[in-house]
């Protein structure tokens, strides 16, 4: 497994800044429009108006300060599930089990919010939080240590621990952790657990984007970020640098189960108010689309993670004001990831001569060490 | 279209459960109330079909915004969402499907059924037309009251009139989020209880039962019962065995609800709507008219609470 | 190494077949005519049911196998087994013909399977990002164009084999189905014939291990692989065309539910041999028709979420070597650059 | 021997091949006779493997013509050389690991029965008797994967032999081989001209060359510098045809200052990947001040010794100590922190990162100390600064310091190892085929350095499957094989018969 993703050392002068911030966001921004373009077509073929469409995805999300709240805090955990996949990247791991890992780390958080009474806010909430995202990270860590230890291929752990986690929540929700009540749900959280919402900003965005900032600079700027790439980019050089391998493959898919968990920390403490089973369908996949979108850097996933969370907020707008139903949007979805990846194609239209950044080899054999 | 805001324009909102509009289930069911209301009280009627299970008060407050005078929400899962949309826009009614009122709220109507009830009826209907002594359920998933208050009432339904009757059930062994979607994880269990001698099979879970539904109509001589509406209407395939439906009539409880709301005689709380077996169609002729007395006779007592199903779900 | 020579050699996959098969094989005959002998009914309904529940199983295991022997990962299984069986309804629909909805469907796999190979061959992109772009578009085109109001008309029948169909417990599980779970049987066979016996074979496990050798001798790497990937899209085909018109009988959104990630698992878990993917879907079609049968009986009161995450946490384990090492082709998820 | 009045079986005419960014290949001509044997010179990089991929259809030349017994061809694929009769042994062999010997020779032109079924027996049948024929001993069904590189070369070269190549093009067949497995390749090569086949031959080592061209034709940066007979010829005068100036072969060194010990192994025992004992119980010591070389023929355990070594691998048995430490169960920092320094064999998978900048693979062994990093937060700075003086004094050929580490070339990419190894305090060097396919002028520069770091009184321990790399640089000389140490000889007692035989395993 190797990503050829490359390293480039910071750059000096301002236009050559300007001439790199060009070469790296311009496949994803064309991919969004041929994305968009195939969209467009395929709605005129179903016998929707893409304009009104369009206008209408917009409008519900960006148009008013609750669009705009709303978008926000749909990218809340579409930042920290982009930042969890685009993490374990760099480390040379690819992280599908996002789910899983938020769906426990939403349902503990639910534990600690509704099941830890006469604790003040200043400690309730960020116990809460935190304790779902290291759930997270445990649950994560188990894919990494069967990756470190015994070769099993984490593409194929994690989606089985996908699986398992949903059966798990459900068993908890409707089962130890039952609200009273005929509804298979955990009760709900305390006051002093709930993250609180500004106006219609909702507080975990910023989280969401401090972590955001926060990886990106243990991952450029610490020794163990350093380590991470390393083994990311050649795990043997890693090894013959003095780098534990197999305690920092654990250690990076921790830390991405982290970001994970968190995201359902979040969902659970500023949104939902509890565990509820289907609250948080669908989450995990997203992240990737938004890593990829993002070619994996940290401070990119927040852009990437506003445009697929402004089109789920907007979708229901469009539902209304077109009569276009939603799937549309995974439509655009994997067609924004297929352009991203097909750099080919869009380097082409662009005329653009590749550069070796960005590009992600992740796939390799499912069992072997 | 009309300007909702108006006073003289009647405009009725519609928000699903996740999932969708056309699930031959309870969104169709409550979607064809409103329907039914365009029809008859000239209402603007417009749905919305909710993706995520978060954006429930979003998509109320798409239709509360536009100045929309009735939403209705379907499924128990809304019931939150719709309480916290009722305090926040005072001057609009709701009506909340399968969402039960503890207490009282001026504008909001809780559609309840008692699907225990309806369970029964259709258990009694498969106690008595078991040739082999063995009857099944398929059901969706336990996380959804309603399907477990259809399979409690349904054994109990069974046993009442057929005490040593072998009663088969499972559930979906997947999370909410298949649970529903399965119809060949029905038909093979269907298939399955089948080969274990049950000839009577009750298919309560969305798709899932549905397939379970088709998958008994492939062998002669069985019997399928249906759930939620008149699925002889939704299900066409399984006509060679859907001897009856255990209904909860969702389309007229939405409808007379939003015209009680026009009439003015609307007071909030909770609604209970009419449950029962839907008609035997093309097997009113095969169904001995003695089992058509008997069930009328269970009806009778159910309603009046004569009989109980012995579901509690509370406690 | 030496040991996981199983992989791709037929020799050893008769070693293979020694170790493991046997041994498991007595245990099933066994426990099947025990359980015959005490509990006709039940044994006849979890074994026919195991048959059934293995069915997409084995085809989306067949189809993940010939594309990783030939060195193509694909994790859109489920992607290219949903929009196949949405097709092939429609066509059954339209057409009224089973036979040409079958069609249908095995060719959407086909071409999705084309998609694929050129994600991967010729785009050169990542193989678990083109599967994942399959699975989402799948998803996402299926219910957009859904409508419903669709109904079919007829689905296939189960064929008796003559007299084989009136032998006891075996006539009525294997010798009593409809065609495509037939098919599934015979393409384990002719598969592991194919893979281990004919040219076409030996110049497939060549590009999966080592795609350059093969191209130093004259083999078409790329040509080969587009080929195999799109006839492995075509088997996912068959296994969406078997839940609309074989096992259901209708379509509905999303009702692959989760079968294509199964089958991957199946086929790692079957050590990416024809014969042994065979038995880890049977194992896996078992574990389900167990679960309902615990629940129908009503003794045991597991939850049953435990019961259900059993499959998944046994790929686990196998995958993490408790139970005997897997190897994949070695050259699977790169792409083959020739100059 | 006079050229013209053998037939021409094979001639390349203008031969160019450029890659974006690099010309391969400028204007080549090519001629190979009948039953002779060519050899192909040239620097790392100079085009060699290009040219025969082209010869053998995996690349299409940019321009020119290939006339293959007097008929003008276009190669489109390997499939069109193999129809003219051109077979090709790769400088990396082209067989499936897990494929048998004989499935691996029918690969690609296989026998079937009427049923479209293989017919393995015929294969086996065939594979039998092309060994026969030409002497090249081999078990049809044995699995590739279990077999000495030796015996797999032969596979490769009966695999040309079954697709009935008369025009054999061998890339590098002898770096992977013991001397002795070399000669009998030579053997083999005879035969073959013998039989009327012709033969291309690549190679790095001069003596070779000498030994058994009959022809040598030298490229340098992509251009036929020209043919000359060995007669002709000597090492000197072809390596400077090579590199275009003097090169000197045998490093110059003064006699060594042996100090302390400074690595100090007892009875130490290792095991490979397949858990199998490969280091059976090595006892040595290397001062400080002394080169101790170990040679031995590739596999004897050197590998699973220097991993030892460095921490890499674990010990079964045994200790090492390092400046007075017992550092046998220390993990790889543990073991750098007490100034060891490593050069590694495989310098893209072990050295380094190939998609870093040049100057993060500069500080690959020591981002985690002061001044490169302050309470585990790097400083990009210092990093960078580091890098520019580490170039210039290295002489590491590279526009800047942030460009990929996979844009250098190979020599150029040892010499950033080289570098980093050498760039802080420095007891104990353990250098593992320092100098492994790269060019004269590297070798030459990183030979130097290894002297220079002896002289400064660093311990080092040199394994190398090169004896003239062994030789040249050595103090003392141990051999190994099969995981002993056979003997340990002061560099006056070693003669290369007297290696040679104790490689081989034979007590003299
Ligand atoms: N696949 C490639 N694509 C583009 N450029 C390449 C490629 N391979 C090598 N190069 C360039 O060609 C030049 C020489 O590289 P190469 O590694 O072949 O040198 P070398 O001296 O032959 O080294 P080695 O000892 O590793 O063979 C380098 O500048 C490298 O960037
Ligand atoms: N596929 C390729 N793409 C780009 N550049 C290439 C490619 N193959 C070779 N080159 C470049 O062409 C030049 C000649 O390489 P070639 O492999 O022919 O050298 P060589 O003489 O065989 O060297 P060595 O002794 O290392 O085997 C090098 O600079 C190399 O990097
Ligand atoms: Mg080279
Ligand atoms: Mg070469």
């Amino acid at each position: 497994m190797a990503i050829q993703a490359s390293e480039k050392g910071p750059t000096s002068s301002f236009g050559e800044r300007l001439a790199s911030f060009w070469r790296s966001a311009s496949v994803p921004i064309m991919a969004i429009l041929l994305a968009a373009l195939i969209g467009a077509i395929i709605l005129l073929l179903s016998g929707a108006n893409p304009i009104d469409a369009y206008a209408a995805l917009f409008k519900g999300s960006f148009s008013n300060a609750r669009a705009i709240g709303r978008t926000l805090e749909k990218a809340t955990p579409l930042i920290l599930g982009g930042l969890a996949v685009a993490f374990a990247f760099k480390g040379g791991l690819f992280n599908i089990g996002g789910q899983g890992q938020l769906l426990i780390g939403a349902i503990v958080s639910a534990a600690i919010g509704f099941g830890l009474g006469g604790l003040p806010f200043i400690i309730h909430m960020p116990l809460a939080l935190i304790g779902g995202a290291i759930a997270g990270a445990l649950y994560a860590s188990i894919a990494g240590a069967l990756k470190a230890y015994t070769g099993a291929h984490e593409v194929i752990t994690t989606i089985m621990l996908n699986f398992v986690a949903i059966n798990i929540t459900d068993f908890l929700a409707n089962g130890p952790w039952k609200d009273e009540g005929i509804v298979a749900r955990t009760p709900a959280i305390l006051e002093t657990a709930a993250i609180p919402k500004l106006d219609n900003i909702p507080l975990g965005f910023f989280i969401a984007v401090a972590v955001a900032i926060i990886i990106w600079y243990l991952l450029f700027r610490t020794t163990l970020g350093f380590e991470i790439r390393t083994v990311g980019l050649n795990p043997n050089a890693a090894k013959y640098s003095g780098i534990l391998v197999a305690r920092l493959t654990v250690l990076t898919m921790a830390i991405s189960g982290f970001l994970a968990g968190l995201g359902g920390s979040i969902e659970t403490l500023g949104v939902v108010g509890r565990f509820q089973p289907g609250f948080n369908v669908g989450l995990g996949f997203d992240g990737i689309t938004i890593a990829l979108l993002a070619r994996t850097h940290p401070l990119a996933v927040i852009p990437a993670a506003i445009l697929i969370g402004a089109m789920q907020a907007g979708s229901s707008q469009m539902q209304f004001d077109a009569k276009v139903s939603f799937e549309i949007i995974d439509v655009i979805q994997a067609l924004i990831l297929f352009f991203v990846s097909a750099e080919m194609i869009v380097r082409w239209i662009l005329r653009i001569r590749a550069d070796g950044d960005g590009g992600v080899r992740l796939s390799s054999g499912w069992g072997q060490g | 279209a009309q300007d909702c805001a108006s006073a003289d324009v009647l405009c009725v909102g519609l928000v699903t459960d996740v999932g969708e509009i056309d699930d031959k289930s309870f969104n169709q069911s409550a979607w064809e109330g409103v329907q039914m209301a365009a029809n008859e009280l000239g209402a603007q009627v417009e749905y919305i079909e909710t993706q995520d299970a978060k954006d429930y008060l979003t998509n109320i407050a798409l239709f509360a915004d536009n100045g929309y005078d009735i939403i209705v929400t379907v499924g128990f899962a809304l019931g939150e969402a719709t309480l916290e949309a009722a305090a926040q826009y005072p001057e609009i009614k709701f009506i909340g499907v399968d969402q039960f009122q503890g207490a009282a709220v001026e504008n909001v109507a809780g559609l309840i059924f008692p699907e225990d009830k309806s369970g029964f009826l259709a258990g009694a209907l498969a106690g008595m037309l078991t040739q082999t002594g063995t009857i099944a359920a398929v059901l969706g998933t336990d996380l959804v009251p309603p399907v477990v208050a259809f399979k409690e009432g349904y054994e109990a339904g069974a046993r009442y009139v057929n005490y040593d009757v072998e009663l088969i059930s499972t559930y979906h062994p997947g999370g909410l989020d298949v649970a529903f979607t399965d119809p060949e994880w029905g038909a093979s269990t269907a298939r399955q209880a089948i080969d274990l001698g049950a000839d009577v099979v009750f298919g309560a879970g969305g798709k899932t039962g549905n397939g379970a539904l088709i998958e008994v109509a492939g062998t002669e001589g069985l019997y399928c019962i249906g759930v939620d509406s008149d699925q002889w209407e939704t299900v066409p395939e399984a006509h060679p065995c859907l001897v009856s439906s255990a209904m909860k009539l969702i389309t007229p409880g939405v409808f007379d609800t939003i015209q009680s709301i026009v009439d003015g005689t609307f007071a909030g709380g909770n609604v209970v709507g009419a449950v029962g077996l839907a008609p035997f169609h093309d097997f009113d002729g095969s169904v001995p008219q003695d089992i058509k007395d008997r069930l009328e006779q269970i009806r009778v007592l159910l309603e009046t609470d004569a009989i109980s199903t012995g579901y509690n779900p509370g406690g | 190494m030496t040991s996981n020579v199983a992989l791709a050699n037929n020799r050893s996959w008769l070693d293979f077949l020694r170790k493991t098969g046997v041994w498991v094989g007595i245990l099933v005959v066994v426990a099947a005519i025990y359980g015959y002998t005490t509990e006709p009914q039940v044994t006849t309904s979890m074994l026919a049911s195991t048959l059934r529940q293995s069915t997409p199983l084995v085809l989306g295991a067949l189809c993940g196998l010939l594309g990783e022997r030939s060195g193509v990962i694909n994790i859109g299984i489920e992607g290219q087994m949903l929009l196949s069986a949405f097709v092939g309804f429609l066509a059954n629909v339209y057409t009224g013909n089973l036979f040409i909805a079958v069609a249908a469907g095995v060719l959407t796999g086909a071409l999705l399977g084309g998609l694929l190979a050129f994600m991967s061959v010729t785009l050169k992109m990542d193989q678990i990002i083109g599967g994942t772009v399959i699975n989402i578009l799948a998803l996402g085109l299926t219910g957009f164009f859904y409508q419903t109001g669709l109904t079919t008309q007829g689905k296939l029948q189960p064929i008796a084999l003559g007299p084989l169909a009136d032998l006891p417990l075996v006539g009525p599980v294997l010798f009593e189905n409809p065609p495509i779970t037939y098919l599934a049987i015979i393409l384990v066979f002719i598969m592991h014939y194919m893979l281990f016996y004919t040219r076409w074979g030996l110049r497939t496990r060549a590009i999966g291990e080592h795609p350059r050798a093969a191209d130093t001798v004259g083999i078409n790497v790329n040509r080969m692989r587009y080929i195999n990937v799109s006839i492995a899209g075509g088997i996912a085909g068959l296994a969406g065309a078997f839940l609309t018109l074989e096992a259901v009988g209708s379509f509905e959104r999303a009702m692959t539910n989760g079968r294509g990630f199964v089958a991957l698992a199946v086929m790692i878990f079957g050590k990416y041999m024809p014969f042994g993917v065979w038995g880890s879907a049977l194992l896996f079609g078992f574990a389900t028709a167990l679960q309902t049968q615990l629940q129908f009986s009503g003794t045991i009161q597991i939850p049953h979420q435990f019961i259900g995450m059993l499959p998944y946490v046994l790929t686990i384990v196998v995958l993490a070597g408790f139970v005997g090492r897997t190897r994949p082709p070695a050259a699977e998820g790169q792409p083959y650059e020739t100059e | 021997m006079n050229n013209a009045d053998k037939q021409v079986v094979l001639e390349a005419h203008g031969i160019s091949k450029h890659f974006p960014g690099v010309i391969a290949n400028n204007n080549v001509d090519l001629t190979l006779h009948k039953g002779e044997i060519l050899a192909l010179l040239g620097e790392n990089g100079a085009g060699k493997s290009t040219l025969m991929n082209v010869l053998y259809g995996l690349y299409h030349p940019t321009e020119g013509e290939i006339w293959i017994k007097g008929e003008k061809v276009h190669l489109q694929s390997p499939r069109d050389a193999i129809d003219h009769g051109i077979g090709m042994v790769h400088q990396h062999f082209q067989l499936v690991p897990v494929m048998t010997v004989a499935e691996n020779v029918i690969l690609g032109s296989e026998v079937t029965t009427a049923g479209g079924r293989l017919n393995m027996r015929q294969a086996a049948r065939q594979v039998n008797e092309l060994s026969q024929k030409y002497g090249l001993a081999v078990d049809p069904s044995a699995m590739i994967e279990d077999l000495p590189v030796g015996i797999q070369q032969r596979v490769e070269i009966i695999k040309a032999l079954y697709r009935q190549a008369d025009i054999l093009i061998l890339d590098e067949p002898t770096a992977v081989l013991t001397p002795q497995e070399a000669n009998e390749l030579f053997h083999i090569m005879r035969e073959l001209t013998a039989q009327g086949v012709s033969i291309i031959f690549i190679t790095h080592k001069l003596k070779e060359v000498l030994a058994v061209a009959d022809q040598i034709a030298v490229l340098r940066r992509g251009e036929m510098v020209g043919t000359v007979l060995p007669s002709e010829a000597t090492e000197a005068s072809l390596a400077e045809m090579m590199v275009g100036r003097n090169v000197i072969l045998q490093v110059e060194k003064s006699a060594a200052h042996p100090g302390d010990v400074i690595l100090k192994v007892e009875d130490l025992a290792v095991l490979d990947d397949r858990k199998t004992s490969v280091v059976n119980g090595v006892s040595l010591e290397v001062r400080a001040g002394e080169v101790l070389g170990i040679a031995g023929v590739q596999g004897n355990g050197q590998r699973e010794l220097v991993e030892a070594l460095t921490g890499i691998r674990s010990v079964a048995s045994g200790h090492f100590f390092i400046q007075g430490h017992d550092a046998t169960h220390y993990t790889p920092r543990q073991i750098t922190m007490l100034e060891v320094a490593h050069i590694p064999e495989d310098r893209e998978k072990h050295g380094l990162v190939m998609a870093y900048p040049i100057e993060d693979n500069t500080v690959l062994n020591q981002y985690y100390v002061q001044p490169y990093s302050h309470n585990s937060i790097v400083d990009r700075g210092a990093i960078r600064s580091h890098a520019n003086a580490l170039v210039k004094e290295f002489d590491v050929r590279t526009s800047s310091v942030t460009a990929l580490a996979s844009t250098l070339s190979g020599g150029n990419k040892q010499k950033v190892i080289v570098a980093r190894e050498f760039s802080k305090p420095v007891k104990l060097l353990i250098a593992a085929q320092p100098t492994r396919g790269i060019d004269v002028g590297s070798i030459e520069f990183i030979h130097k350095q290894i002297i220079k770091q002896r002289d400064n009184g660093v311990a080092v321990l040199l394994v190398s499957a090169e004896l003239d790399e062994i030789m040249s640089l050595s103090d003392r000389i141990a051999v190994m094989f099969e995981g002993h140490i056979m003997a340990t000889l002061p560099i006056a007692e070693a003669t290369r018969e007297k290696l040679g035989l104790l490689m081989a395993g034979s007590h003299s």
